[in-house]
């Protein structure tokens, strides 16, 4: 079965993520869940772009924690369901190069209604952004350079109701 | 006790390695091992404002006390999605 | 090559609307826009559920007035373009028996950032059940309904400002 | 003049066809044609206030003017996606 959290060098497949979402990721699960009762699926795929801050970007080198990155995620999927019990989410992100166009990160959310499965799925982006221990090096023409982001932090509410506000907005 | 240290990214990069072993003597917190790698290694002085910890793959505080054979893990601000 | 806009009987293949929207569904357009400076694709597919107010449900009936339709779904692929110049959306609207769990609608939206890839999508979704002449009937245990939502009225600025808000909001 | 009326959804099955023609004395609009077929189909007169009508595919008023040949298409409220 395809796990609903995942991190690792494989090309991301959003249409098994989706099916892994919709039916439970787990066996047992999939009697109980068929997923029929869901109306909505509200999907993201983020892509290597070809520019960044003006420079001309040849490829992405992604980097993660994995036990932590894979625990952070699982954290995510919890808040998610937290805040919006009618939703499930899944999440994959990618490790390793990633050439232009390809997706480095995928989120797909289920829900019975649309409104939960867009802010349970843009919830997870900002938090992904937030929280999760992964970094990308950028090589552009003429070096390259590690990105940073946020100081993760998984106990600060203040950045948890910043990305719930987006979510939710 | 002996602890095992690793380092992601750009700490990577400044420490010259993503992973390296030290003996510090007990009680020994996070802060205890990330002074001391400083002084070793000055540069990666500038991560202390900005930067998340780890004990055993779960983020941790500075004051965070140690035990033999933990993995500490210091990491720059995350850049993933 | 996939259209960015289509109403039929075939099932939906969420896949092949992407790479349309991605790469430029008309071959002239490919080579301009590679779609190698979008670094988000928002997606949403709208499934067919079980069960409504209360009913239990055992398959939907779409009819569609197909030209007015597609120029329906053109207009609002023109709406997001003026809205979010970045973004650009394509939507693909079933008609015919479909059985539960089944997609009746999927849109897609590319944009250089996400911020304005969801917020197309959302919009698009929402403006589709304003202004698209489209209509499902439930075959429910007991019996079949036609569901009626919006008057449609595309001079209605109103209801385009209400979409605009829940998209962006 | 002679035009094709269109109904969709719930006015098609009121009207029990989804398409008839009709010969209407010109100039008609739109509510002309429409006023006609409700006072022989007095069932569909419920949609007079919750429905849209097109002329040859396009959305368009009650008002609006028709000519020879025209496809006239009325809407219950849609309910896609």
């Amino acid at each position: 079965m395809v796990p609903l959290v995942a991190v690792g060098s494989a090309p991301l497949d959003l249409a098994a993520l989706t099916t892994a979402v919709l039916t439970g990721s787990v066996p047992a699960d999939a009697a109980a869940a068929q997923g029929t009762g869901d109306g909505a699926i509200a999907s993201f795929a983020g892509l290597v772009r070809d520019h960044n801050l003006g420079r001309r970007v040849r490829f992405l080198e992604y980097e993660a924690y994995e036990p932590l990155a894979i625990r952070a995620m699982e954290r995510i999927v919890e808040e998610a369901r937290a805040a919006w019990p009618s939703a499930r989410i899944g999440l994959h992100h990618r490790t390793g190069r990633l050439e232009i166009g390809e997706a480095s990160i995928i989120i797909v959310a289920a829900s019975a209604h649309r409104g939960d499965a867009f802010a349970a799925c843009r919830y997870a982006i900002e938090r992904v952004k937030q929280i999760v221990p992964i970094w990308k090096r950028e090589h552009f023409e003429g070096g390259d350079v590690w990105l940073e982001g946020a100081v993760a932090d998984p106990d600060d509410t203040a950045a948890r109701q910043k990305a719930y506000k987006i979510a939710c907005a | 006790m002996r602890v095992t240290v690793r380092f992601f990214a750009r700490l990577r990069d400044l420490a010259g390695t993503g992973e390296l072993v030290r003996d510090v003597a007990g009680p020994a917190t996070v802060q205890t091992v990330w002074t001391s790698l400083v002084s070793e290694m000055p540069s990666l002085g500038e991560y202390e404002k900005a930067m998340s910890v780890a004990v055993n793959a779960e983020y941790a505080r500075m004051a965070a006390p140690l035990r033999e054979g933990d993995e500490v893990a210091f990491l720059p601000p995350v850049s993933g999605g």
